[in-house]
């Protein structure tokens, strides 16, 4: 979009984000502005919390253990851990001079309180099914040993515990003040030991965090939610913009320093601008067009691997992107540590061998209807360019346009032929294919019902093993593309605009805008 | 019979193109309007493509023309639906009156409370996007306007001094009505039909653009506008066809109304 | 020569080439106080000869030769300023139709007012005054408070004097009044005409009178001229004209006004329509509780007989004339046709009942369904006559539109007719089942004058003819004098006289009745008139 | 005019007459929405919500009783003026609701009263030279003007206005309550789009019906008192000929407020219409239903204002009749 000029435009959208009303900030003060495409639920960590509710809190609390920027487990309020041979008990050792924004001292007790607060089932906390009985492991005992160490018990040993609690939308288990809640137990306001504390709320038009001058960041370099965590700005400001076309305006008039979730089509516009910085990652979302495999023309695993033969994956990935998606076949994230070579390799379009292949599993131009939305433009045009690229080897493939609600309700229940999916982030391959795979008749989400993916799934969670881990993911891959249950097809790339004054942002792929360590020139 | 005024005549071309357009669309387009040319994207009007190429290399001439077909089908369909049911409930309302017309009239006044947009909306999301459940809703939504419609004309027929002839001549009220209201009422309804034609088309247009619409990847001209949004500045083109095209079809149609409405007036025009 | 008003020579046209002019070569010249009549029937341009005086023609009419000099200026040629300046302040002009020439969305008050405002310079409280004494002097009572009335709330009568009332406040020197009263009732007719005659005379003001009807060009004018399609053919002293019209059109339009013939002998027959004490009241808007329309009315009619019901507006006829056929489901008392109540019938009884009863509507152009042809709507009524075959049907319709004078004209629609012919469709309609009874409601009220002649001799033939006994209602004793064999004369729907045709018109009994012969224009020309 | 006594009464009693028309529509509402596949529980727990934390959450939503139920215990709390929370946010409706109806009734009234205007003066004149250049020229822009969709004249003067010249503002929007010239700037396009979409077909309305007052004889008799022909139609011409343009102004104002959906999207507006799509869109059944409710009401009282209207400018139409 061309250059705007002048300061009274700025003015104006000033007055519509409804800064004008706020009390002028002291001189010193550095702002730093983002964008929450809608307000936040709640402040209440892990428990009413949908992906801006974490974010945000992201900032403002932390938990015990977090996710480094290889998407590996890494220490954050524990200075360590040690696991019983059983694999069932954790002994955490907190970081000392931790304190909590009421300037308390973090100890055991605060997060012996904290834990078992979540493992309350009147707490809801979404990750409470995961460690209770319903779950892969119950915790079965939570104690302090001294102070400055906690003790957790699990009923069977469990891998993924760690990374449980450090999941995000599980609030990265954050660890709270007592003080946070009521003396009924009822919620009231976080009181953490992050970067920065909530300054102001008002709802559905912004949300202000400044900076907490008693952070005692873990050392060393800024590491997906663990290290360097320190505020470089006075005040951190979400502006509720629902709209994403406002929201862009607000950032190319200077009402905005970070815009985070920039669309493809967006960002090519924006790449243009000198005063703006782009920073694309290749994201853990995975694209996918998903297949019932049950159904009567596809179950023939044949006619599914045509139509992946039919498909010109560079190219519908640059056109859907922009060019700045990564073209990927492969259900691990080209940014994951265990995207390996045998996971890089993307086939070449054959539409000679996918007529072959339709013919032999008898196919005679029935159409396939294909499930796509409106509301999300990749997911759309994604469907439009794999329908044109099978119509060039004679497969007709019809798209049914819902509304997300109506496709994740026919996701829910697997009731379609094809359906045109993006899975949200999971930052382990396992959870990655988990989300896959599984029993259909249990769980119709699960498009992979194979005993013999199933079994390297198992294979890949039991283990902490990063070499046995891979060689399970490798021979998942191979399997995949055999059986082609999906076609995955790119990893849509994580795009945010920043201002040219903006120092230090870093995006990561596989979360949303950290705000730590950014600063204003 | 009266002579075509002027504006009656460019309202005629107007359809008639439209009609031609959508003939020749069945046999002919430059290019398949679905096929994707990812090496040719945002190509600018040219003798290759005379009205420019979209985001995905397709042809924007092609897909206006394919799109003629399917708005012009999606319109036509929903008239008849919606004039049909319209008549026979309005019909029956304005004939029947007393409770029967109080129950439908409560009825369409409730839906006519209702925001036509929406309603529409509500509907297709009940049954998906697609041509038929287009029509349906469509159908719905301006179901109520015509037998507000086809009603007040009843009504306003029966009050004719021709009609007490008739019931003076012994004449029963079903002949009255077959014999006098219908033929009397039929210019009415001939025209709302027409002005119907181009709302509907208006309408289609705006839920596609809505993005409810006509489900892709068929072209039609309101989700072509939808989709040229995000390039309004780079590619203008791919807005302006289609939006000249949804113009020139209105005007049309309000023309042909308004020439229709002077045609049928047995009187003349004023 | 110190006239008033010279007209010379005045020619008008279509816009439209290739019609005859629609005016040609008209001359008029008028004193101060003059009262001149312009006679003619519609389309003969009478209308847009005045209205030329005051730069009010309709668009698409121009002015293509002539001058009008309006006190020695040529007004043809003002400017608007100047010519606003003369519009109500010195010409006034009342039109023909009163429910449409006041502004119903204004007081009558503001109305009054606005003329005074613009022509005077006296102060609110003056031109109040003014307008109050006007509005008493036009017979309105209860002037002050009726100031703030709005003109739905005036009778027909009260409308057209309260627009002479607003003309005549600003004195004006002439006076155009383009036929006030047409639509009016013969009373109120009377009371208009009079009121006009008398401030015209009051302030010396000359008028212009456009008529068609030469009863009241007898009774006001001095002088008249007579206009045929945009032709003047005759002019002079009204006594002169009217007595002895030398143009074959005048001595047509004098010959056309209805003359009473001789008394039919009519031999008694017996009772074919008998009425008892009928009642039926309207839930008005304007009035709580109900409104009686007809008011405990009985009559008889004879087969064969003709029974003419006179009245004013509002005097009930009308509902009598559609309750005795039963077309008013909510009618008290008993109406019993060759003794059967018609709103009892059903099935083979009713559609008999149908067959031997019709209806004639005054708009003949209403009464017609525009999208039928005119040998399909004569035909219509046939279809209650399954004794007929489809042959004998066709030759019944051609028959019957030979008699009303349409022969080959089977193939129209009402709209490409005349009114004259329309009514003869609608008559032919009535006839065509050979009904013994006919309701004639106001059948010739909307014609012009040689064809109202036409209608209702077509009509006495029919009767002579077909022999069906009528109800005949019309407001004209004119056309009851031609025609009737006994009158019933009603008033608020009541009876107030009734008996064999000339003991009502020449011994009238109540007042009423005399107060209508009264009002009655005749070709009488008054004495005082002719004698200046 | 004062109010004449029975308009009180008359008033109740139309309220009082719309009260089955407003229940067919919550019921309406409440089965359509309730049809449409997909709930809010899916929507907020994404591809990652797994079938018994959908249902757990619907639980918690209470989505999982009886639909007549729901519908009851909604229908108690709405007669009460209680909307519910939206389901997505948590926010009681009724104020969302009123938060946005002043956006999408700021611009729709004041665009429905410039196309008003606009077609009060055009339509006068184009009839008062009927037949000449000036009246060809305003029925042929007005017939220009019904064909053009709002969707594209927005898309097209932001192309013009806001890309190319950068006259104005391209999206957003400020309340004219925390800056007025500000919130002016957001208001002119999208405003001027609706005049021109709207003016189309009111111009038209208002020029056959003047046309039609011209031919009466009360006009040429005000022009025979000597009256200016500005006063003949303003005075004279204008109150009985704009009834008909009335009543469209009533209808057009009616269904807009309710939401001008298509306008809200071109422009980024935050209004009521934007509202319900998005709420459909996420399931949010209170806040779609409370909207659709509030635009029946809104489309209902509208309506009742104009017929309160009529007698101010015929007084021959009364109130109660």
């Amino acid at each position: 979009m061309p250059d705007r000029r002048g300061g009274r435009r700025s003015a104006i959208l000033g007055a519509a984000l409804a800064l004008l009303a706020l009390p002028p900030a002291a001189r010193a003060e550095t702002l730093l502005r983002a964008r929450l495409n809608a307000d936040i639920l709640s402040t209440n960590p892990g428990v009413r919390r949908d992906e801006n509710t974490d974010m945000v809190l992201q900032h403002v609390v932390e938990g015990l253990v977090a996710y480094r920027e290889d998407t590996s487990v890494g220490p954050l309020l524990a200075e360590r851990w040690e696991t019983s041979p059983d694999g069932r008990t954790y002994t955490f050792h907190l970081r000392p001079g931790v304190s909590f924004h009421n300037g308390a001292p973090l100890t055991s007790a605060e997060v012996v309180w904290s834990l078992r607060r979540y493992l309350d089932p009147k707490t809801h906390w979404r990750c409470g099914r995961e460690l209770s009985g319903g779950g892969y492991a119950r915790v079965v005992g939570v104690e302090a040993v001294d102070t400055q160490t906690v003790r957790v018990v699990l009923d069977k040993p469990f891998a993924g515990f760690l990374a449980t609690l450090a999941r995000v939308d599980c609030g990265g288990t954050a660890i709270l003040h007592p003080s946070s809640v009521g003396p009924d137990g009822a919620w009231r306001a976080p009181v953490g030991t992050g970067p920065f504390r909530i300054a102001g709320w008002k709802h559905n038009q912004y949300l202000d965090l400044v900076r907490f001058a008693g952070y005692r960041a873990l050392p060393g370099p800024r590491d997906g939610h663990t290290g360097g965590k320190a505020a470089r700005v006075d005040r951190l400001r979400f502006l509720v913009i629902p709209d994403p076309v406002a929201a862009e305006a607000a950032l190319l008039r200077g009402d905005l320093d970070v815009l985070d979730n920039v669309t493809p089509i967006d960002a090519r516009q924006l790449r243009k601008r000198r005063d703006l910085r782009l920073d694309v990652r290749a994201g853990f979302d995975v694209f996918a067009i998903l297949f019932e495999t049950r159904d009567p023309l596809l179950r023939d695993p044949r006619l599914r691997q045509a139509i992946a033969l039919t498909l010109d994956v560079p190219g519908l990935t640059r056109a859907v992107t922009a060019g700045m998606g990564r073209p990927n076949r492969s259900v691990v994230p080209v940014s994951s540590p265990f995207h390996d070579a045998a996971q890089a390799q993307v086939p070449p379009p054959n539409l000679a061998e996918a007529r072959r292949l339709a013919q032999a599993a008898g196919y005679r131009g029935q159409p396939i209807t294909l499930i796509t939305n409106h509301r999300y433009p990749a997911m759309f045009d994604g469907a439009v360019l794999v329908q044109a690229m099978a119509m060039q080897a004679g497969i007709t493939i019809r798209l049914e346009t819902l509304d997300w609600a109506a496709e994740l309700d026919r996701y829910n229940t697997g009731r379609y032929q094809a359906m045109s999916f993006t899975y949200s982030a999971r930052m382990d391959p396992s959870l990655g294919y988990d989300a896959l795979t599984g029993d259909k008749a249990a769980d119709p989400r699960k498009v992979w019902d194979d005993p013999q993916a199933r079994a390297l799934l198992a294979r890949s969670r039991a283990t902490a093993d990063p070499a046995e881990r891979q060689a399970a993911f490798d021979q998942l891959h191979a399997l995949f593309l055999r059986d082609v249950p999906a076609i995955v097809v790119f990893n849509p790339p994580r795009i945010a605009a920043v201002a040219a004054n903006v120092t230090g942002y870093q995006g990561w792929a596989a979360g949303p805008q950290r705000l730590w360590g950014v600063g204003l020139r | 019979m009266r002579r075509l005024s002027l504006s009656g005549w460019i309202g005629v071309a107007l359809i008639g193109l439209l009609l031609a357009t959508v003939l020749v669309s069945l046999a002919w387009t430059p290019f398949n309007p679905l096929a994707i040319d990812l090496d040719h994207t945002f190509a600018p009007p040219s003798a290759r493509h005379w009205l420019g190429s979209d985001e995905f290399g397709r042809d924007v001439l092609s897909r206006a023309m394919a799109g003629a077909r399917i708005s012009v089908g999606i319109a036509l369909a929903t008239v008849a639906a919606a004039v049909s049911a319209g008549v026979v409930l309005g019909t029956a309302a304005g004939f029947l009156r007393g409770p029967v017309d109080r129950v439908l009239m409560t009825f369409n006044d409730a839906l006519l409370a209702f925001p036509g947009m929406l309603l529409a909306l509500g509907v297709i999301a009940v049954f998906g996007a697609g041509a038929g459940s287009m029509v349906g809703a469509l159908a719905v939504a301006y179901l109520p306007s015509v037998v507000r419609v086809v009603r007040g004309a009843v009504l306003s027929i029966r009050e004719r001094e021709y009609i007490e002839a008739s019931r003076v001549m012994g004449n029963s009220e079903a002949w009255s009505m077959w014999r006098h209201v219908a033929p009397n009422a039929s210019p009415q309804i001939a025209v709302l039909a027409a002005s119907l034609f181009g709302w509907v088309l208006l309408s289609e247009s705006a839920l596609s653009f809505l993005g409810v619409g006509v489900p892709a990847p068929a072209p039609s001209w309101g989700n072509m506008l939808a989709s040229a949004r995000p390039y309004l500045d780079t590619a203008a083109w791919l807005a302006i066809a289609p939006g000249a095209c949804i113009v020139a079809t209105l005007l049309g149609a309000n023309l042909l109304s308004d020439a229709l409405r002077d045609r049928f007036d047995p009187r003349g025009a004023p | 020569m110190s006239g008033l008003l010279r007209i010379e020579g005045l020619r008008l046209e279509a816009e439209a080439a290739g019609r005859p002019a629609l005016l040609d070569d008209f001359s008029l010249a008028l004193d101060p106080g003059e009262f001149v009549a312009l006679v003619g029937e519609s389309g003969s341009g009478k209308t847009l000869a005045a209205r030329t005086i005051l730069g009010l023609l309709p668009p698409g009419v121009r002015r293509t030769a002539g001058q009008v000099l309006f006190e020695g200026r040529d007004v043809t040629n003002l400017a608007p300023g100047p010519l606003r300046a003369l519009r109500g302040g010195a010409i006034g002009m009342v039109f023909q139709e009163p429910m449409a020439s006041l502004n119903p969305a204004m007081t009558i008050g503001a109305q009054l007012d606005e003329g005074l405002r613009l022509h005077t310079a006296l102060p609110a409280a003056a031109r109040r005054a003014a307008a109050i004494e006007m509005l008493a002097r036009v017979r309105i009572t209860d002037p002050a408070r009726r100031l703030a009335s709005y003109p739905h709330e005036f009778s027909g009568g009260m409308r057209q004097r309260i627009m002479l009332a607003s003309v005549m406040l600003l004195k004006p020197r002439l006076l155009i009044a383009d036929e006030p009263t047409t639509a009016l009732d013969t009373l109120a007719q009377r009371e208009a005409l009079d009121v006009m005659a008398e401030l015209a005379a009051a302030a010396n003001t000359a008028v212009i009178l456009i008529t068609h009807n030469l009863g009241l060009v007898a009774r006001y004018a001095r002088r008249a001229v007579v206009l045929e399609k945009g032709r003047t053919v005759e002019a002079g002293e009204t006594a002169q004209v009217l007595a002895a019209p030398k143009d074959p059109y005048t001595r047509r339009l004098v010959a056309s006004l209805p003359r009473r013939g001789p008394a039919r002998g009519v031999p008694s027959a017996p009772a074919l329509l008998t009425v008892r004490d009928l009642r039926v009241a309207y839930r008005r808007r304007d009035q709580p509780g109900l409104f009686p329309a007809l008011d405990g009315v009985s009559l008889t009619v004879a087969a064969g007989e003709l029974v003419a019901v006179v009245g004013g507006s509002g005097s009930g006829k009308t509902t009598l004339g559609r309750a005795v056929l039963g077309l008013v489901k909510e009618a008290g008392g008993e109406v019993r046709f060759e003794g059967l109540d018609p709103l009892a019938l059903t099935g083979a009884d009713r559609r008999a009942f149908r067959r031997a009863t019709q209806l004639v509507f005054q708009d003949p152009y209403a009464s017609l369904d525009p999208r039928m042809r005119v040998g399909e709507i004569v035909a219509e009524p046939l279809r209650n006559c399954p004794e007929l075959s489809a042959a004998e049907k066709a030759r019944r319709v051609e028959a019957v539109l030979a008699d009303v004078g349409l022969e080959a004209l089977g193939g129209r629609f009402p709209h490409q007719m005349s009114g004259g012919q329309r009514q003869r469709v609608a008559i032919a309609r009535a006839v065509v089942t050979r009904p013994r009874f006919v309701v004639a409601d106001e059948p010739v009220s909307a014609l012009d004058a040689t064809i109202q002649a036409q209608v209702l001799t077509l009509f006495q033939t029919l009767q002579a003819q077909y022999g069906f006994a009528c109800l005949f209602i019309t407001h004209d004793l004119g056309v009851v004098a031609q025609i009737a064999d006994r009158v019933i004369v009603m008033r608020d729907g009541r009876i107030v006289e009734e008996g064999a045709r000339d003991a009502v018109l020449d011994h009238p009994q109540d007042p009423y009745t005399r107060e209508l012969l009264a009002a009655t224009p005749s070709l009488a020309v008054p004495s005082q008139r002719t004698e200046p | 005019m004062s109010a004449r006594p029975g308009v009180v009464g008359y008033v109740a009693k139309r309220v009082a007459g719309a009260l089955p028309t407003l229940l067919i529509v919550a019921v309406l509402v409440f089965g359509l929405i309730r049809m449409i596949p997909g709930d809010p529980a899916q929507v907020m727990l994404g591809d990652a919500g797994d079938p018994q934390a959908v249902a757990a959450l619907r639980t918690e939503m209470g989505l999982d009783r009886p639909l007549p139920l729901q519908f009851a215990a909604w229908l108690g709390h709405a007669l009460r003026g209680d909307l519910g929370v939206s389901i997505a946010t948590g926010e009681p409706v009724l104020p969302l609701i009123l938060q946005r109806f002043q956006v999408t009734a700021s611009i729709v009234v004041s665009a429905i009263a410039l196309a008003t205007l606009i077609a009060v003066v055009g339509g006068l004149l184009a009839a008062w030279r009927h037949r000449r250049g000036l009246d060809q020229a305003v029925v042929g822009v007005a017939t220009l003007a019904m064909a053009v969709p709002s969707f594209w004249l927005g898309l097209m003067l932001l192309l013009v206005f806001g890309v190319k010249l950068q006259w104005l503002p391209v999206v957003g929007y400020v309340p004219l309550t925390e800056h007025l010239g500000a919130g002016l700037a957001y208001l002119v396009l999208p405003v001027a789009t609706l005049v021109i979409v709207e003016s189309g077909v009111l111009i038209r309305m208002m020029r056959t019906s003047a046309l039609d007052v011209l031919r009466l004889e009360y006009v040429t008799h005000a022009r025979a008192k000597g009256l200016s022909e500005a006063r003949v139609l303003l005075r004279h011409v204008l109150p009985n000929a704009f009834a008909p343009t009335l009543t469209l102004v009533g209808l057009a104002l009616g269904h807009l407020l309710g939401g001008a959906a298509v306008i809200e999207t071109v422009f980024t507006l935050p209004g009521l219409g934007r509202l319900v799509v998005d709420s459909i869109l996420a399931r949010d059944y209170p806040v779609v239903q409370g909207c659709l409710l509030f635009a029946a009401l809104a489309y209902v009282l509208v309506n009742l204002a104009v017929d309160l209207c009529y007698p101010l400018l015929d007084p021959r139409v009364t109130v109660e009749g």
